[in-house]
């Protein structure tokens, strides 16, 4: 008996979740405020990192939480405040015939991508690193071994692709001194 | 606590190791000994650097070799290309030496990023799991971003960068997703595995899971490399951006894009060729046709170069659709003599400006035959090769394109193919006919030569020249590299 | 096998409904007199001069831009942390693969220091 | 049945460490001004009740009744959730921490813990930076221009040091080999020399200033800077709301220097083994109290530092100083 209460249960905190993450994101689309929309969008990624604990992988939840919701998520709030969007907040959302033709696509490719995952679900082989075994040792541990071994060559490339993200931004937002001296 | 430490040979990353050391070095460079407008020593060192990485991609010709458990490997399809992408880095790093002084784009960060890019690029070319090839090209993509939008002073090069990188990012998401979609059904990403898995599950075929995997990666890819329905940031870009980086797009960032295209839709997903065929077929014809007739009505060089480009990916779709042995090799030949072409007439176009007069209008084009004839005998040889008359190597490449369709029986597309080139010749002589047969309405004078153009002129014409009499040996060499892929 | 995580809900839902409650009761309960000066933001008893911000200088952008960056690479650092000691035969090796990562972020942070993107005038 | 024991622990565990919480956090306001009170030489609150205990609830019960307040320019919806964000984030931090080893009770033995989650530390990071959201929304909100740079300024500055705060710990990590903190409180079992703070001096340090960043205590007291921002970003704040602030910062506070105890001086973990027939929370609170003294006596004491030298304070020095940490931490563990 408590056995299917558990199941029960975990199926009503999965449709809670998946819930609130597919409102957050209609919001953030939808709302005409940049502030408003980046807030909403914070929940979506805290909806999405209870997704990823659902799925029994916790430190994919909580570096979504650390990166997305608190790093990247401050960012776009700089950035939305950097942008004097006075004008922004008085323009009525008109309606624009390229929006009507990328919503018809877009519904399309939901509906091929919900086809895709509903009619056969096809179980790919299953790794190594089964969950019950994820979490007798940890799941940072997991993570950390597979990482450091199998996964070394993308890990030192990542820290390059960091560095082009730093060059990159830092020269395109500081001024232009080279010709003042 | 069993822990294997992967095999770690660094002679298979070498020539990456190489770019990205000089990369790094170049930025400190840069910013510890800033010479405001004398920073050209900067791009002698990255020359440097891209010749060492070019010493040391060819001990590695040979043997097919797998290493950090098998994300990257050193056959002759990645050392193929990663020589076609040292070429293009050492031609557009030449170019810009004069160049970048002129637009005030010349500090440590430019040729910093240029050699990134190509870093990105030999990722994409040499990768054989999906997440290798995705940090390739996000490698590239980030750093051509940021150098399209260099020109921080005009409106129109932050116009371009923008617009670049939103569409960018938007087709690497779909890229990501086909790639998940894939991994999803088969449960691994490396591209050997994802064959072995599908032979052994044939019910898979018809997983409209995978389907919509490989149709998402279509999109990813087909974007890198401007097929039609995803090509209108193409001439906007192009014009927009510098010209050097322009060149290094047109000619780096689409031969990556069909590096990747090649290898996973060939070596992970070749079961999968009835399915995409159809859908190669359309974007092929759609792609000629678009390109070069939209181009015959240009009258700025650089969007006219930029709807050719168009054009030329629509030919290479060609040989993907043939697909077999002949054609994947037809690919790599066509994209050696097409970065040529390409980045000589780039840089014909930037000799052909001074600081604040940029003259890329065809129309001044006038008269240009006779005031700078070497000038105007390279351009006309460019664009009879782009044209595909005869004696040069860009009719090679489409002989042996067409000649590939015609084998694998697509007899419908060869006959446009050829059509298409018939069109082609019309905008690509009309350059000649400005330069040679029109009378200029005004001077263009005080035009300085940078010698380190020049030579990348030379270059581009020697290596047009060459591939146009004598085809046969690097298309054998081609034909050897792609042995293993198929 | 999530036991915790349904602990820490629990724990943030009590947290939440505290918060929830004691504003609103704060809320029904002062009294209401709102006069036009109260509602006018306080600026020490001047009347308000400009919008409310005008351009947000771009060292702001330029800070967060660097916050998460090198956040990503600490959180990068996290699982070598964690399995540093297990590597026990071969310690210099996982060493060495931290130290190529953090070396090449240590060349961007020196880039960018000497770029002086992190002065604060 | 064990389902609904489960339940039950987790419900009364959780109110309890609320409940303790907030009295901790009342008392604390108290414990301030009377420290400050007597570092300044002169008597902190002493008129309601004996030595001014009733003073926190005077003040609770002063801001509960007055009247709220929203200004017209301000956007409703984020000005009444900026404060809740504060609070919530700053308490839930302590979802995590090990008060105490386990305790028999009923037959049932409960871990003095309300989650021991695999991923502890990284938990309270997330938080934390969550919390900064409450700031700059309140300022952003609030549509004061006041408001508005000292909240930017304070997330700002909160975010230069948790890049230092994140570095400054993976020290401890590595010798503990484990994100659970109960793990970690184990790991320093067995007599005060096996404590974190003698393994990783540089680290302690670290993490107790970084925390004082992130709390904008006074060192870096930039978004209150009273002189110069009129009380920054809560500056449009009145009664329960900026009370719910005041509590959210003393909360964090707390936590702060409770997940210092944990990591570096050996949470419930007795100093000599010999002590150990005293319960393991009184250790806990112990060094609470000691290090919560810390950070108000440095209250009183340090001046304010200025804006630049604050970011120059944490991008060029403790930035580097963490990282020049973790390598030296990681050579010697190689060699050893």
């Amino acid at each position: 008996m408590a056995e299917n209460v558990v199941m029960l249960f975990q199926w009503l905190v999965f449709l809670g979740i998946a819930l609130v993450c597919i409102f957050a994101s209609i919001m953030v689309i939808s709302n005409k405020n940049p502030v408003h929309c980046a807030l909403w969008m914070v929940l979506t990624f805290l909806a999405t990192a209870g997704l990823y604990v659902m799925l029994h992988s916790q430190f994919i939840a909580i570096v979504q939480v650390i990166v997305y919701a608190g790093a990247i998520m401050m960012l776009i709030l700089f950035v939305v405040m950097l942008l004097d969007l006075e004008v922004e907040l008085r323009s009525r959302l008109k309606f624009l015939y390229s929006k009507a033709i990328g919503g018809f696509f877009a519904v399309l490719l939901m509906l091929g991508i919900f086809y895709a995952v509903i009619t056969r679900v096809l179980k790919g082989n299953v790794g190594s690193f089964t969950p019950e075994k994820v979490s007798a040792m940890g799941n940072v541990k997991a993570v950390g071994k597979v990482l450091f071994t199998d996964y070394l060559f993308p890990f030192e490339v990542a820290s390059i692709l960091l560095v082009v993200g730093i060059v990159g931004a830092v020269i395109m937002s500081k001024r232009r001194e080279a010709r003042k001296e | 606590m069993g822990i294997t430490v992967p095999q770690i040979n660094f002679s298979i990353i070498a020539p990456e190791l190489i770019i990205s050391a000089f990369a790094l070095v170049v930025l400190l460079l840069g910013v510890f000994f800033p010479r405001t407008g004398k920073n050209d020593y900067l791009g002698y060192v990255s020359l440097v650097g891209i010749v060492v990485a070019f010493l040391y991609t060819f001990p590695i010709m040979g043997k097919s070799q797998y290493a950090f458990n098998n994300m990257i490997v050193a056959d002759g399809f990645g050392v193929f290309f990663k020589v076609i992408f040292l070429i293009i880095a050492f031609l557009t790093v030449l170019i810009s030496i004069g160049y970048a002084r002129r637009v005030d784009i010349d500090f440590g960060e430019y040729y910093a990023l240029i050699m990134f890019a190509t870093l990105g690029m030999m990722l994409m070319a040499a990768g054989t799991s999906l997440i290798t090839i995705f940090l390739g090209l996000e490698t590239m993509s980030i750093a051509i971003y940021v150098l399209a939008g260099l020109m921080r002073g005009d409106r129109k090069s932050i116009e371009s960068a923008l617009k670049y990188f939103l569409l960018g990012a938007f087709a690497t998401g779909f890229l990501l997703y086909g790639m998940a979609l894939i991994y999803g059904s088969t449960g691994t990403i490396i591209l050997e595995e994802i064959a072995a898995y599908i032979k052994s599950k044939p019910e898979l075929l018809r997983s409209p899971m995978i389907i919509m995997g490989i149709a998402l990666l279509t999109i990813g890819f087909g974007f890198k490399v401007a097929t039609v329905p995803f090509h209108m940031w193409t001439p906007d870009v192009y014009e927009g951006a510098p010209t050097s980086i322009t060149a290094f797009m047109a000619t780096g960032v689409k031969a990556a894009g069909f590096a990747g295209f090649i290898r996973v839709f060939f070596s992970a997903l070749g079961a999968f060729q009835p399915d995409w065929i159809a859908i190669m077929w359309l974007l092929a014809v759609a792609t000629m046709t678009v390109g070069n007739v939209v181009a015959i009505a240009q009258t700025n060089i650089k969007r006219m170069l930029a709807y050719s480009s168009i054009a030329h990916a629509g030919y290479i779709l060609v040989a993907f659709v043939a697909g077999n042995e002949l054609g994947t090799a037809s690919i790599l030949f066509y994209l050696l003599v097409y970065a040529f072409m390409n980045i000589g007439a780039f840089t014909v176009v930037i000799l052909l400006g001074k600081r604040g007069e940029e003259n890329v209008l065809i129309s001044d084009y006038a008269g240009i035959g006779f005031k700078y004839p070497l000038l105007g005998a390279s351009m006309t040889i460019f664009m009879l090769s782009m044209a595909g008359i005869p004696p040069l190597g860009g009719f090679m490449g489409k002989f042996y394109i067409f000649s590939a369709a015609v084998k694998a029986e697509y007899y419908w597309l060869a006959v446009i193919g050829v059509l298409n080139s018939a069109i082609s010749v019309y905008y690509y002589l009309r350059v000649t006919v400005f330069m040679y047969f029109r009378e200029p309405e005004r001077e263009i004078t005080g035009l300085t030569f940078s010698p380190a153009s020049v030579v990348a002129v030379i270059i581009s014409v020697w290596g047009v020249l060459y591939m146009g009499i004598f085809p046969s040996d690097i298309l054998a060499l081609a034909q050897r590299s792609i042995t293993g892929l198929l | 096998m999530l036991y915790g995580y349904f602990a820490i809900l629990v724990y943030i839902l009590i947290a939440l409904g505290f918060a929830g409650f004691v504003i609103l009761a704060s809320h029904v309960v002062g009294q209401r007199k709102s006069t036009a000066t109260k509602l006018s933001p306080y600026e020490c008893g001047m009347p308000t001069i400009g919008p409310t911000l005008r351009r947000l200088p771009i060292r702001y952008y330029i800070i967060a831009m660097l916050f998460l960056v090198f956040d990503i690479e600490i959180v990068f650092i996290y699982p070598w942390a964690v399995i540093y000691r297990s590597f026990k035969g071969f310690g210099f090796f996982i060493l060495g693969e931290m130290l190529v990562f953090v070396g090449i972020l240590i060349i961007a942070y020196i880039y960018v220091w000497r770029k002086g993107a992190l002065e604060w005038e | 049945m064990e389902l609904v024991y489960f339940l039950i622990e987790v419900v009364v565990k959780s109110i309890v460490v609320f409940a303790c919480l907030m009295l901790t956090v009342a008392y604390l306001t108290w414990a301030e001004r009377k420290i400050l009170g007597h570092v300044q030489v002169r008597y902190g609150p002493n008129r309601v009740g004996p030595f001014g205990l009733l003073q926190p609830f005077a003040d609770g019960i002063k801001a509960f009744f007055k009247e709220d307040l929203i200004p017209g320019r301000a956007d409703k919806v984020c000005f009444v959730i900026a404060p809740m964000i504060v609070i919530v984030s700053a308490i839930s931090l302590f979802a995590v921490i090990p008060f105490g080893n386990k305790l028999v009770l009923l037959g049932r033995e409960i871990k003095l813990v309300i989650a021991d989650v695999d991923i502890g530390i990284l938990y309270i990071f997330g938080l934390a930076s969550l919390g900064e959201y409450g700031v700059v929304l309140g300022g952003w909100s609030s549509g004061n221009k006041y408001g508005l740079t000292g909240a930017l300024r304070a997330a700002a500055m909160m975010i230069s040091y948790e890049v230092a705060l994140g570095l400054s710990i993976i020290g401890v990590l590595m010798i503990s080999q484990t994100l659970r903190l109960t793990d970690i409180v184990l790991g320093q079992g067995g007599g005060f020399w096996h404590w974190n703070v003698f393994l990783q001096p540089v680290a302690f340090v670290l993490y107790m200033v970084c925390g004082l960043a992130e709390l904008s205590r006074t060192p870096f007291d930039m978004p209150e800077a009273e002189s110069e921002l009129a009380c920054g970003f809560n500056i449009e704040y009145s009664s329960m709301k900026f009370a719910l602030f005041f509590m959210g910062e003393y909360a964090h506070m707390v936590a702060v220097c409770a997940v210092s105890v944990t990591l570096f001086l050996g949470g419930w973990q007795p100093p000599i083994p010999a002590l150990s027939f005293i319960p393991g929370v009184v250790w806990f609170l112990i060094k609470l109290v000691a290090l919560i003294f810390f950070c108000i006596w440095e209250r009183g004491t340090f001046p304010r530092l200025r804006y630049d030298q604050i970011m120059y304070f944490g991008w060029k020095f403790l930035f580097p100083l963490a990282l020049i940490n973790l390598v030296v931490t990681a050579i010697v563990l190689a060699i050893r």
